[in-house]
């Protein structure tokens, strides 16, 4: 049986460890595995690695292989491939992708055939879940060496690689000698990059391909209205905000930042925006992230009190702002809706989509100064890849975050949110790390330095009877488990 | 032979002439014109669509940017006659009020690029050498490069925004108009009527433009008519990559491109009835193109 | 004849020439940094510049250019800033796709625009002369991605004739050319008419009537191939039109040719394929019209070559 | 119709109360009203008449194909006997049937030769073309004919000619394949609209030989139209003569040229200008005015008798002041084409179209320029203007030295200098009227206001005999004798104090052409207007000039005052041209006419190979020839083309 699937992208790479992207982590699945994995809810399960335990002060981690996996060239798998592995990707001389992930590493030891352990330049409490990141895979040693893993991947998955034509297709088959003799359950699995939306939903409605990977909210009901086909919903770990530019003296006053959270309509925003696939965030973080803790109060839309803020701030009058975001269609219609909704409040909005490329210059490029950089509100979802707060609250809220570095965006910054991602990551145990959560979430929530819009939802259109082919809620999808019911 | 010797052999024809008056060639084009009434009514139309454009914040019960979220992606009804919008907004305020918007890049768009290719066409054809071989090498360049790239480059390296778009859709439509009025000229500038001319005296500015240049504006009037609706497509592509207008402006092109996301969902409303707006535009503006073209050919006048 | 085809190759050297520098100063004009964007947006600072000293970026402007140039004259072209492949390839196995589809659009709008263009300037004013200035005005107003999503709803999701994308089969190649097609024939009707009405009363054709030719002699043999000078000039121009409008059809039709790749390499910001494929596009542009100035010759031996 | 009798066999063509018209108002002001004719095998049918008074626009009637040029036939009846003796009425055939008989049974020779070959096909396929639709016969065996009818009409290399496109062949030529066309199925009826209008004497002569022999071999009937009388002489059994649209009279050609009935006709033949007619006398004499006039009711035209009512003889000519400067003095003139060719498109040879001329003009005088077809007459006319790039060793002009002067400078002395085009309609804007084109060099050179242009416009197409209403119409819808004198009239609008008239009036019956020809002598002696005056009709030369100069292969040679060269011509160039001016009296018709054959010698050159100059040496006083011991006569250069 052979299974295809139509992915929103076209892939970069065939090396998880050099990309930055869900496509590249999709479709290599299942020809790579990793130590730890995650289920369908972000739990960790164990995949190649069957056991994990961490030091107390989290700067020591040790894990326990599996036996009898081979690699798809015939390469066995032990600690010395755990080993290449991580001290590739902890080579920051390496220049991949994922590198920066793994700075902290200070080096890894493999005492014997199924025993790995990873030290750390410092306290880093996330590092299980790192290591849970769909980029974390294990190349056979073998083909390290070879050096071609971009274009010729070696992994230990139940599918090994076929044939790749960029652009065009890309597929894996079933690898018959998987450890677990119970899969694979397909033949093939075949991969078409389709950018368009409307094709892309076409092939699954005319039965081109049995699963589409990324499916766009309005034509989700058109695939749901049909009965041999059915739509795979997740909520996702992105929650998108509007960052308010702290370095714009209105923002300083947080009576200003609680208005626009109070004027714009989330439920609204859901229906303009995502068809209503999705839910209004109750925290900084999505629901589904680990250390996720829901925040009072919850977000509410009152324009009368949100003039009165205004008004109490001195800007009864409104001012002008300027709204950045990408120019795809559903970040435009986000603008749109912003601009809508402020003008309630005087606030008159320029927006300004921006072409890829073009943004990451303007965001993230190196001469970008916090101190002058023009726009007031810029639009973006983060998802946490590794499933964990961290990666969520770090990056985008505590100061080191500051754009272009990473990418806090509001240039907010405040002493307790710091603290606590410190604290958090400076042990292993995973209440303490809970306690350290909870306190930054609710400090960033009470500080409101984002118009919080939505957790959108992960979808993906399959024709009925193929099961095992399923989206994650970080965007991702698994399909090691595909399997077509007769 | 002097004006003085005229009454001399004068006979009673001039006592009739001096009521008349030869027309210039631009009169006599305005009278041709006037005999063809498809183009007069396609004329009126597209006058009537642009000042209602102007019209409509007056009379219609819906603004432009009016949203409601409770009525969105509504399909044509008595309220809403061509329905509504993902933000709820009446598509038919948005379509007229965006007629001025639309008219206006397709148009000016086009007239500057007609207007600069015309120009560097008559220049290279008439006077050929360096000027020609600059111009025509230039105009490879630029043909060369696929429109809609080279729109975007432009749009990406001036920012988004209407007069950029305007600027985009000029600069490549320049090419195509001096090919045609060039290639026109080359073969014009031989002709016996235009030596005539050069031996009656006329400098070349007066050639070029009363003996040549009409020569040519069949082609180009042609190209001109139909490149007007390019250039509100072009808009739309461009409005597509979100380097157009202002999303939030009501442009045909940018509706018709933010409607897309919902063809598939059935809402065909979204894209048929700016397209629609679109068409009957260039439709007219073709039907008026095929009166002008007709009236600056007086061979046709008669049948 | 030859002696003159020699002569336009080389002027085309120049041409390249100018072209080259147009397309280097494009490409590096466009915003954006190629290591940038190929870092990805969580990446650090650093990361960015390890990746602008590995893609050489971090070199000057005219050692790029120069670097540029070699790679056109060598046929090198470097390898792609994104994925390492070498460009060549990359292009070459982009190319056919993209070449069918843009032959088979200019064939059938061609000779669909020609029979519509002749029908309507032979009777005009006529039914057929309207009907035929509606379907040609649609062509040009309706945007292709709508006509191409619109057959494909039809006839692939609906009635199942054609696969609804990619390029597997000569099938394949319906629904994108149609669309593709579509406002290249509405321009070759709209001019073939206005170059037949302006042929139809030569004195020539006159003569033809004289001898007692059949009306279809007339109007298809002695006036049409008259007319065909400008109409060819166009077709040859539209054919730039084509290589663009191929950006949006190959995207909705999933064509695995040039354009969606060219839309890809400037979304990544990857030069190096940028350049090397506006410079395809271009060569294969100019190439196109010197074959159309030489088909001049073919159509009317009194042009005469200079 | 009883003198229509006496000539040929059966009626093969009756034409009876036709009326044509143009436009809305075809019913109104029809260009043809209530024509009657009857052609009969075998015979040739002259049509003469006014210029503009409806003989095209009859002939493309009784082909069905004035409908094409925006033309309509209000009424009457174009029978005709075909090849089956079934009777047929043109008139009420439908375009399919009419097609039939086109090219079949009736063939026609179009007014402009130039035009009317398709220039992208080859004269082969052409001439095949028209045999295949309406012979059964395989494509071999129509080549086969398409060859002997090239041959018949005496074309050199005929199989090598049919591979050949119409612009490589000389206007000669092509009139002999249009010819040859026509020709190509045997029609019962040719109907040959002015075909020689457009041909030097020498190729007008072989054409004419060649249309009688041909009727003599194949027996068919011919409708000639022409204005130039010789010709009517020379070949016609009937005449017709035409005026405003109507036919005024008919008769055998002996008879009308022995005794005219009508006053127009009579008018006619009096304005004819007849070689030889000049003799004895220095200065030019304009023509015994024999204005018909327009009848302003437009109801029945009755020309005033010219004997009834003569008109006034413009006073005696003023002398020429020939001890003055020259007007125009011009030595060494040179014109040479370049030819490009080769990998680097380099100039590889040339065409001398004008080598070395020496030319004085003064103020009041006429210079005729003489010349077979392509030696440079027009090229001359050209290069004085600066319209070409030449060069001259003097070119001085009323005081000015025209060599190297400056464009803007240039412009405005052009004001002084006017051109009239050999070919008028080529010459006019199609796009604008002709009261436009008329006015605009003088609100170029700002001489006047708009409305004091239109009137001058009007007054202007008046004194060449054309109406004000005239003013508002665009070229094409003008005979072509009327385009001629449209261009006149626009040369004379700025008050030049020289005109240069390249073949300005070989267009024109004879009556309209004495009229035009005396207005411009009127002017040229109330304002001392020079000439140049380039013509191939000998008999008009001689009339309009005080001196000549005969042209050959670009250079001149003979020159003298009219007298000295018509009556003592000395280079054997000059005698031949004067024997080939066809004689109009039916009388002497059976003379031998000198044909000439073959083609002028090819101005063509190589680089580097120059033609020899040979100047001109006295050979009596104000009289001067070129050394005939260089002169060789022309042999057939076989398919030559003009330029290369
Ligand atoms: N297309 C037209 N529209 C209007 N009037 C026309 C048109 N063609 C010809 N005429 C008019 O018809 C009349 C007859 O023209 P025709 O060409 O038959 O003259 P002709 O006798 O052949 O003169 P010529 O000797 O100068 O050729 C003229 O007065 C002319 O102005
Ligand atoms: N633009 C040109 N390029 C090349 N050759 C030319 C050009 N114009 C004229 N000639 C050639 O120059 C020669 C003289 O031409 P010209 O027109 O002066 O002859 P003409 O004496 O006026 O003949 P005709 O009586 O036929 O008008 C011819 O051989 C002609 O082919
Ligand atoms: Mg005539
Ligand atoms: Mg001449």
């Amino acid at each position: 049986q052979d299974i295809k699937v139509a992915m929103d992208q076209v892939f970069h790479t065939l090396d998880p460890q050099d990309s930055n992207y869900n496509v590249d982590f999709s479709s290599m699945e299942g020809v790579f595995e990793r130590l730890i994995s995650f289920d369908e809810d972000m739990g960790l399960v164990p995949q190649l690695a069957t056991e994990w335990e961490a030091n107390e002060d989290a700067t020591q981690f040790t894990l326990t292989l599996r036996e009898g996996v081979v690699f798809h060239d015939g390469t066995p798998f032990n600690a010395e491939a755990v080993k290449a592995n991580l001290e590739r990707l902890a080579d920051q001389s390496q220049n991949l992708a994922k590198n920066s992930m793994f700075n902290m590493v200070d080096s890894v030891e493999a005492p014997d055939e199924t025993t790995v352990v990873i030290n750390l330049k410092e306290p880093f409490g996330a590092m299980i879940n790192t290591l849970a990141h769909p980029a974390v895979v294990m190349h056979s040693p073998a083909s390290l060496e070879e050096g071609d893993v971009s274009d010729n991947p070696v992994g230990t998955g139940p599918f090994r690689f076929d044939e790749w034509v960029p652009g065009e297709q890309l597929r894996v088959v079933a690898n018959e000698d998987y450890w677990d003799s119970e899969w694979p359950k397909v033949d093939s699995v075949t991969f078409y990059p389709v950018p368009e939306n409307a094709t892309r939903v076409s092939m699954l409605l005319s039965d081109e391909v049995q699963f589409v990977y990324v499916l766009p909210a309005e034509l989700a009901e058109n695939v749901e209205s049909n009965d041999n086909y059915e739509v795979l919903s997740r909520e996702g770990l992105t929650v998108w905000t509007a960052a308010m530019n702290m370095n714009k003296e209105h923002f300083q006053d947080p009576k200003v930042r609680e208005a626009f959270n109070l004027v714009v309509d989330q439920e609204a925003f859901l229906q303009v925006v995502y068809s209503g696939h999705g839910s209004v965030p109750d925290s900084p973080i999505a629901p589904n992230t680990q250390f996720h803790e829901a925040q009072e109060p919850a977000l509410s839309t009152d324009v009368e009190r949100a003039r009165e803020l205004m008004e109490e701030a001195g800007y009864g009058d409104g001012f002008e702002v300027e709204i950045w975001a990408r120019n795809n269609s559903t970040e435009v219609r986000m603008l749109q809706f912003l601009k809508q909704q402020l003008s309630q409040i005087n606030v008159d909005a320029t927006v300004l989509p921006l072409e890829g490329a073009t943004r990451s210059e303007r965001l993230f490029g190196s001469n970008v100064n916090p101190e002058t950089i023009e726009y007031d509100l810029a639009i973006g979802g983060w998802s946490p890849s590794t499933g964990d707060a961290d990666w969520h609250l770090r990056p985008v809220y505590a100061t080191e975050g500051f754009i272009p570095a990473m990418y806090n965006m509001a240039f907010y910054s405040n002493e307790v949110v710091d603290g606590a991602v410190a604290e958090a990551l400076a042990t292993a145990d995973p209440e303490a790390r809970a306690a350290a959560y909870a306190k930054a979430q609710e400090q960033i929530w009470a500080d409101q330095p984002a118009i919080f819009l939505a957790v959108d939802e992960k979808m993906a259109g399959r024709k009925k009877g193929v099961t095992g082919v399923i989206k994650m809620p970080d965007g991702t999808m698994q399909y090691s488990h595909a399997a077509v019911e007769e | 032979m002097t004006p003085t010797a005229t009454p001399d052999t004068a006979t009673p024809g001039t006592a009739t002439s001096e009521t008349r008056r030869t027309r210039g060639p631009v009169g006599e084009f305005w009278r041709r014109l006037r005999q063809r009434r498809v183009a007069l009514a396609a004329m009126l139309i597209l006058l009537a669509i642009y000042l209602f454009a102007f019209a409509a914040p007056y009379v219609l019960p819906y603004g432009p940017n009016d949203f409601d979220y409770l009525n969105t992606l509504q399909g044509p009804s008595a309220t809403h006659w061509a329905g509504t919008d993902e933000f709820g907004r009446d598509i038919f305020a948005r379509l007229m009020n965006g007629a001025k918007l639309s008219m206006f890049i397709g148009f000016t768009s086009v007239g500057i690029g007609a207007a600069f290719g015309i120009v560097a066409g008559l220049l290279a054809g008439f006077y050929g050498g360096w000027i020609d071989s600059i111009t025509m090498r230039m105009s490879d360049v630029l043909f060369a490069f696929p429109g809609v790239l080279l729109a975007i480059g432009i749009v990406a390296i001036l920012g988004p925004g209407l007069s950029n778009v305007i600027i985009a859709v000029a600069i490549f439509s320049l090419p195509a108009f001096a090919r045609i009025v060039r290639s026109g000229t080359l073969a014009l500038k031989e002709s016996t009527y235009v030596e005539a001319a050069r031996a009656a005296g006329a400098s070349d500015m007066v050639i070029m433009g009363r003996h040549i240049l009409p020569g040519t504006l069949s082609a180009v009037i042609v190209y001109f008519t139909m490149r007007i609706g390019t250039s509100i497509l072009t808009a739309t592509s461009l409005s597509f990559l979100g380097l157009g207008v202002e999303p939030s402006i009501a442009e045909w092109g940018a509706m018709l491109s933010t409607g897309r996301d919902y063809m598939l969902a059935g809402e065909w409303h979204l894209t048929v009835f700016p397209g629609l707006a679109i068409f009957i535009t260039v439709l007219c503006f073709n039907l008026l193109g095929d009166g002008l073209r007709d009236a600056l050919d007086p061979k046709l006048e008669q049948t | 004849m030859f002696q003159y085809f020699v002569r336009r190759l080389l002027a085309l050297v120049p041409v390249i020439f100018i072209i080259s520098v147009f397309v280097f100063l494009f490409v590096h004009a466009l915003p954006g940094d190629p290591a940038r964007v190929l870092a990805g947006e969580n990446a650090t600072q650093a990361d960015v510049e390890a990746m602008r000293r590995a893609l050489n970026l971090d070199r000057s402007l005219p050692v790029q250019y120069v670097e540029f140039v070699r790679n056109l004259v060598t046929l090198d072209l470097g390898t792609s800033l994104r994925t390492g492949e070498p460009v060549w390839d990359m292009m070459m196995r982009a190319f056919p796709a993209t070449f069918w589809l843009s032959v088979a659009s200019l064939a059938w709008s061609v000779v669909f625009g020609l029979i519509a263009g002749v029908i309507s300037a032979r009777r005009r004013d006529s039914f057929a002369d309207h009907s035929a200035m509606v379907l040609a005005v649609s062509g040009i107003s309706i945007p292709p991605f709508w006509l191409g999503l619109l057959l494909m709803q039809v006839f692939s999701v609906q009635l199942g004739w054609f696969g609804t994308s990619g390029f597997d089969d000569w099938s394949d190649l319906v629904l994108p050319s149609i669309t593709l097609g579509a406002g290249v024939a509405a321009v070759m009707a709209r001019f073939t008419r206005s170059a037949m009405v302006d042929v139809i009363r030569e004195d020539y054709v006159r003569t033809a009537r004289a001898k007692g030719l059949r009306e279809r002699v007339v109007v298809w043999k002695h006036t049409l191939r008259n007319a065909l000078i400008p109409v060819v000039t166009m077709a040859g121009l539209q054919f730039g039109f084509l290589l663009g409008g191929s950006i949006v059809i190959e995207r909705v039709f999933r064509w695995p040719g040039l354009g969606s790749m060219l839309i890809e390499a400037i979304n990544y910001r990857d030069f190096v394929v940028v350049q090397a494929e506006l410079m395809l596009f271009s060569l294969e542009f100019l190439l196109i019209n010197l074959a159309v100035d030489l088909l001049y010759g073919i159509i009317n031996p009194a042009i005469r070559y200079r | 119709m009883s003198a229509a009798e006496e000539t040929g066999g059966a009626p093969l063509l009756t034409v009876r109360d036709l009326y044509v018209g143009f436009g809305r108002n075809a019913e109104k002001t029809p260009a043809v009203r209530g024509l009657n004719l009857t052609v009969r095998s075998g015979e040739t049918v002259a049509i003469v008449g006014e210029s503009g008074s409806g003989k095209s626009v009859s002939a493309l009637s009784m082909v069905r194909l004035v409908e094409f040029g925006g033309g309509r036939i209000t009424g009457g009846e174009i029978l005709l006997r075909r090849r089956n003796g079934q009777e047929v009425d043109l008139c009420q055939l439908d375009e399919d049937a009419a097609r039939e008989l086109r090219g079949d049974e009736i063939a026609m020779i179009f007014q402009e030769p130039m035009t009317s070959l398709n220039p992208v096909f080859t004269v082969g396929d052409q001439l095949v073309e028209a045999i295949v639709t309406h012979r059964d016969k395989s494509r071999a065996a129509a080549r086969a004919t398409a060859l002997e009818m090239l041959q018949k009409v005496r074309i050199p290399n005929a199989e090598r000619m049919l591979k050949r496109h119409p612009h490589q062949l000389s206007g000669g030529m092509r009139q002999r394949v249009m010819i040859a066309m026509a020709l190509a199925c045997r029609p019962q009826l040719l109907i040959a609209d002015e075909p020689t209008t457009a041909l030097d004497v020498t190729i007008q002569a072989q054409i004419l030989g060649l249309v009688r022999d041909l009727q003599d071999d194949e027996g068919m009937s011919v409708l000639f139209i022409t204005h130039d009388m010789g010709v009517v002489a020379e070949i016609a059994d009937r005449v017709i003569v035409m005026y405003h649209g109507e036919k005024v009279e008919e008769g055998p050609v002996a008879e009308i040229f022995a005794a005219p009935k009508h006053p127009y006709t009579k008018a006619l033949l009096a304005a004819v200008p007849k070689l030889g007619a000049m003799a004895g006398t220095d200065t030019p004499r304009p023509f015994d005015m024999v204005r018909a006039a327009p009848d302003a009711e437009g109801g029945d035209s009755t020309p005033t008798d010219p004997a009834a009512e003569p008109q006034t003889t413009p006073a005696a000519p003023t002398p020429v002041d020939y001890a003055a400067e020259p007007i125009l003095s011009v030595r060494g003139l040179t014109t040479a084409f370049d030819i490009r060719g080769g990998l680097l498109n380099r100039v590889n040879s040339r065409v001398h179209a004008v080598e070395g001329i020496d030319l004085d003009i003064w103020a009041g005088e006429t210079l005729g320029l003489v010349g077979e077809s392509g030696c440079g007459k027009s090229t001359t006319g050209r290069s004085i203007l600066r319209l070409v790039d030449s060069h001259a060793d003097q070119l001085h002009f009323a005081g000015n030295d025209l060599t190297d002067m400056a464009p803007s400078q240039l412009q405005r002395l052009r004001r002084d200098v006017q051109f009239i085009f050999q070919d008028p309609y080529a010459s006019l804007d199609p796009r604008l009227t002709v009261g436009y084109s008329i006015c605009e060099p003088m609100l170029i050179h700002g001489l006047e206001t708009r409305r004091s242009a239109s009137d001058k416009a009007a007054w202007l197409l008046e004194q060449v005999g054309l109406s004000p209403e005239h003013a508002d119409r665009y070229p094409h819808a003008f005979s072509g004798g009327q385009r001629q004198r449209i261009a006149i009239a626009r040369a004379l609008s700025t008050d030049p104090k020289l005109v240069i008239a390249d073949e300005a009036v070989s267009a024109l019956d004879v009556s309209i052409q004495a009229q035009v020809v005396n207005l411009m002598m009127e002017l040229q002696q109330r304002f001392g207007l020079a000439y140049l005056f380039i013509s191939h009709d000998m008999a008009v030369v001689e009339r309009v000039s005080h001196r000549v100069a005969v042209m050959y292969l670009g250079q001149i040679v003979e020159a003298g005052t009219r007298r000295a060269v018509f009556e003592n011509p000395q280079h054997p160039y000059t005698r031949r041209l004067m024997a080939a001016a066809p004689v109009p009296d039916p009388e002497s018709r059976n003379r031998t006419r000198v044909r000439m054959t073959g083609e002028v010698p090819s101005p063509v050159r190589a680089i580097g190979d120059p033609p020899v100059r040979t100047p001109l040496k006295p050979a009596g006083e104000g009289h001067f020839i070129a050394d005939p011991e260089g002169f060789v006569i022309a042999d057939p250069v076989a398919g030559q083309s003009p330029a290369g």
